[in-house]
């Protein structure tokens, strides 16, 4: 499951730490206590920024910066297309062999193929998919907030 | 002795027993000295086939690892397996979505789950002093305790429908019974003891009307068949796996899922945690919020395996041979004289449980001469004193049948309880 | 790759593990394409021997009914095996009267068990918003959830004992903590992340001073060293069959008879009784007022077989065998750089857990590596995330022993903690 | 387990019905619902009377009267001792084989032997030893009262 790809991203992260944004949450993998805290910043329709800053596995801290260097400067309504089409293949059981279309969408993404075997990593790699998918939400549909409390505050 | 008497003719709709027997192990026991095990205490608890004494074994030998929890193979295959079960009960039942079917150690469980969760629940769920708990006067103990606990602990009141002298629901007060104040209305699908199977749509209609709950205790239903909460229209059903050829230890509660996420936890521990720290805690969606601790992973597989068994032969096809089999077994106990079935005396919305009374010879020693021919039924109250009182009697014998029992079996019990008058006559 | 290392000397007091291996059929698996399993997660749950698998099969398979209420062979087979079970569990934790042991579903429930009937009892047992209730920063998830839930249901004040540096229990403050107005104290004997062993009779005394109930929960001691009850003072101890070599499905709740007797019950339903009317219900004498519905039947048998399996090696000489190994684990983790134990880093007063961090490649990452190895360990927070959050440590890895453990498999895991330094460095 | 005195017994039973008492006791058989009603009159040391009145099966019926055949007109300190005897020979489950000894003491309670092989019919036996008991204990402590209440009194 460990691609270099995604070894690559977790030495190397993408996009990692806290700035401006108009919305902001707040997500944890209760089995493990993986934690995030993930920004976004939308620039009317495009996705200007998502920043993030947590704790957690090679798996969930990649997924991250693939996230960023995938989602950032997307329209909005592709970079949900995208978010969906990880799911899907994460969701899989290992039963997707990834193709080439599947490949010009997710591009490093693909590499989480194998993780989708794991069904106690799955998680990981969805946690900060999940956290954009969230907070995008919050951003289109409420005022600019970027401090927020979040539905999902730890105490 | 036990000769089949010369006029039976084949019943209709009867499975292939002879082929389904083999699968039970346990219906080949012999008892006292040479008797042929008849078994005839099914409403207590079924036998298992060897498909899940398979399944619960090869979980054991295999792939045992708590749930999870894990990235290890075994964590990774105990889990697959034990989700694959909720998977497996949701279809049984035809539940929306898997994340309603909730596993809990039996239906005792099940049921006081609901009416725990009622009693710390937020309005408009909330049971407290001005609001009232309906139930009925045929409930096994297990649907009538958790209710008198929860109207003692939080003020409410408990009410419930009477019995008709035929073993039925007295629904004619219904409007005086389910009423505004009405906040769940808990009810048994097939009683253990009478035999009846309750008609839901009448209660579930008004139990909406005034905007109750309704929770469906299927404990004797979900063996003996086809089950669709969906269709039932309640927003809770319970049952056990015990009584349907699964393992002890594991029992079922269905909720909808809009109810399990707005209800609050009843026990607390791991597992049903999303995050903990010393100050507070907040709770994992359901089902995980309703299961804490080390779940009962192997009884959850091996109930999952009893209802693949089940299905494979089909519930609709297992409701006709033992609808076929209680008339054939009524039939034949109105020959017995001086003996009173107690409940429904025709085989119409009728479960394979047949109460009665021999005479004035008590059940206990009805059971005693019965167990010396081999003839397992079971007698008492059956946890539904409640309907002992109501009929005035003391206790009851029952013998109930699933879906391996034969006439052979019933013509055994009717051939005992000539014996019985015999020795106490 | 695992071959051992050179220096290694026999350890004293090793039990032959060659000879008790054979009786695990899950030690045998083979995972990853033919890498065989290491199991060292133990602490999760333990593998059961063919001896408790038998046990199970043979019930099933003979014996199979429901208890205490029957008249017929099976019923009464069914129920001096359950009760016999019972009998066993009592001899294992050295209680005074069988009457004692209340059967669960597993420790989580009996842990919940104790703070429902204190929610609900009167005086002088009773918690309410006047009251305190003591629990410690150490313990698992099921003995914080339920304190939480019972402390904003009657509005009782939690308090807490911190933890030292070094993994242990700071009872420093302990007349702070525990006052008059404290009305439990529970508290883990052996925790499951850290490995403490705690120190029991200081607890006991100071809450027998200001006339606090204590609660133990030996879930992680059971398992691994000769439990007398009554030698530990307390109220209520509580453990889990899954853990010590039994099924899933199965707890215990050992608890003073006059206080068994005193308390109200939790679960209602049918067995917990002694009469029951529509209008009211008197209860069954402990423990059956206690255990509500079909017990787990086969899981509380299956239990006598593991505890009957456990005696006859020797409790004593199992935790002999797992201190040995525990000493040699930390040595031996010693040597791994960046390997950081969290918890007691000697074998004294310590169990045969052994949490640590690597570096700072994440506990999930570990474990997945040495998965591929074939070494099964537990990571995360271990149910325990108030230890993580104390430590400020996201979560451990977590290897732990049983009596089948070796040496050979401590250098197992040491070898692979290697390869995820090398995999990650 | 079905003696002929047993059936005797169960057909004809001695001392059947209530009568004048110094306590009373109401003691029921969870699992199976039987019933017993039960006073004791103390003529002193002796036993005056034992009447009962209830529900049950042969066992538990037949018992009754033999307690009452056995018990009255005994001191009551022999009588506590046949019924400790009477308990000893039901919890054997079939281990004791009544001797001579034995026979004297129980006379025609010795018939139960047999039911101690079933545990779910020990129970019946005893019934109205352990009312018995109990009640005579009540007498012995307390102000003749007939009728008085009971602790396990049904609702
Ligand atoms: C210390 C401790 N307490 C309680 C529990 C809960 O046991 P169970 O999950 O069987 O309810 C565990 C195990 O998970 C434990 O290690
Ligand atoms: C109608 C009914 N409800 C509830 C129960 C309780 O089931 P369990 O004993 O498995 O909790 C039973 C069986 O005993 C039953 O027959």
């Amino acid at each position: 499951m460990y691609q270099d790809v995604i070894l690559d991203h977790y030495k190397h992260p993408h996009g990692r730490g806290l700035r401006d944004g108009q919305a902001e949450v707040h997500h944890v993998n209760p089995t493990c206590g993986d934690e995030i805290t993930l920004r976004v910043r939308m620039d009317g329709d495009v996705v200007g920024d998502i920043s993030y800053e947590g704790q957690g596995c090679s798996i969930s801290q990649a997924s991250a910066s693939v996230l960023n260097e995938l989602l950032v400067g997307k329209d909005v309504a592709d970079a949900q297309k995208i978010q969906e089409t990880f799911l899907e293949l994460m969701q899989s059981r290992g039963r997707i062999e990834p193709d080439e279309a599947m490949e010009e969408v997710l591009e490093d993404a693909v590499a989480f193929a194998g993780v989708s075997k794991y069904p106690a990593r799955v998680k990981c790699a969805l946690l900060s998919w999940m956290a954009w998918k969230d907070a995008t939400a919050k951003a289109l549909s409420t005022a600019p907030d970027p401090s927020g409390t979040t539905p999902e505050e730890t105490a | 002795m036990t000769l089949p008497p010369p006029t039976r003719r084949p019943l209709p709709g009867l499975l292939d027993t002879e082929a389904i027997r083999k699968d039970f192990p346990a219906l080949d026991r012999v008892v006292h000295d040479g008797k042929k095990l008849v078994y005839l205490d099914n409403a207590a608890t079924s036998q298992k086939p060897r498909q899940v004494l398979d399944t619960l074994h090869s979980y054991y030998e295999r792939s045992n690892a708590n749930v999870h929890r894990g990235v290890h193979v075994l964590a990774e295959e105990a889990t697959a397996l034990y989700e694959g079960a909720r998977d497996k009960v949701a279809a049984f039942v035809n539940a929306p979505s898997r994340d309603e079917v909730i596993f809990t150690k039996n239906a005792s469980e099940s049921l006081n789950l609901v009416a725990n969760m009622l009693g710390w629940a937020d309005e408009p769920y909330r049971v407290d002093r001005d609001t009232e708990i309906v139930i009925t006067e045929m409930e096994h103990h297990s649907n009538i305790v958790p209710w008198q606990l929860l109207s003692q602990r939080t003020g409410a009141t408990l009410k419930w429908f009477g019995l008709t002298d035929d073993g039925r629901l007295d629904l004619s007060d219904i409007e005086q019974v389910i009423t505004e104040k009405t906040k769940i209305v808990s009810f048994v699908l097939v009683s253990n003891i009478l035999g009846t199977v309750n008609p839901v749509e009448a209660i579930v209609r008004r139990a909406q009307d005034v905007g109750a709950l309704v929770l469906i205790d299927a404990s004797q239903a979900a063996p003996h068949m086809a089950l669709d909460v969906q269709a039932l229209g309640a927003d809770f059903v319970a049952f056990t796996g015990h009584k349907m050829v699964g393992p002890t230890g594991i029992g079922v509660l269905w909720g909808r899922q809009e109810l399990l996420e707005d209800l609050p936890p009843f026990l607390g521990g791991g597992e049903m945690i999303e995050t903990v720290s010393m100050h507070s805690s907040t709770y994992a969606p359901a089902p995980h919020k309703f299961e804490a601790g080390t779940p009962p992973i192997a009884q959850a597989i091996g109930l999952g395996a009893a209802v693949d068994y089940l299905s494979a032969i089909g519930m609709d096809k297992i409701a006709a041979h033992e609808h076929a089999l209680t008339e054939y077994a009524l039939e034949r106990l109105r020959e017995v004289p001086s003996l009173r079935i107690v409940g429904p005396e025709t085989a119409v919305d009728r479960g394979a449980a047949i109460s009665f009374t021999l005479g004035d010879i008590h059940p206990h020693d009805v059971g005693q001469v019965l167990d010396e021919q081999g003839i397992a039924v079971r007698v008492g109250h059956h946890c539904a004193r409640p309907v002992c009182l109501r009929y005035g009697i003391p206790a009851t014998t029952r013998a109930s049948f699933y879906l391996y029992s034969t006439p052979a079996e019933v013509d055994a019990l009717v051939d005992g309880l000539e014996q019985v008058r015999n020795f106490f006559g």
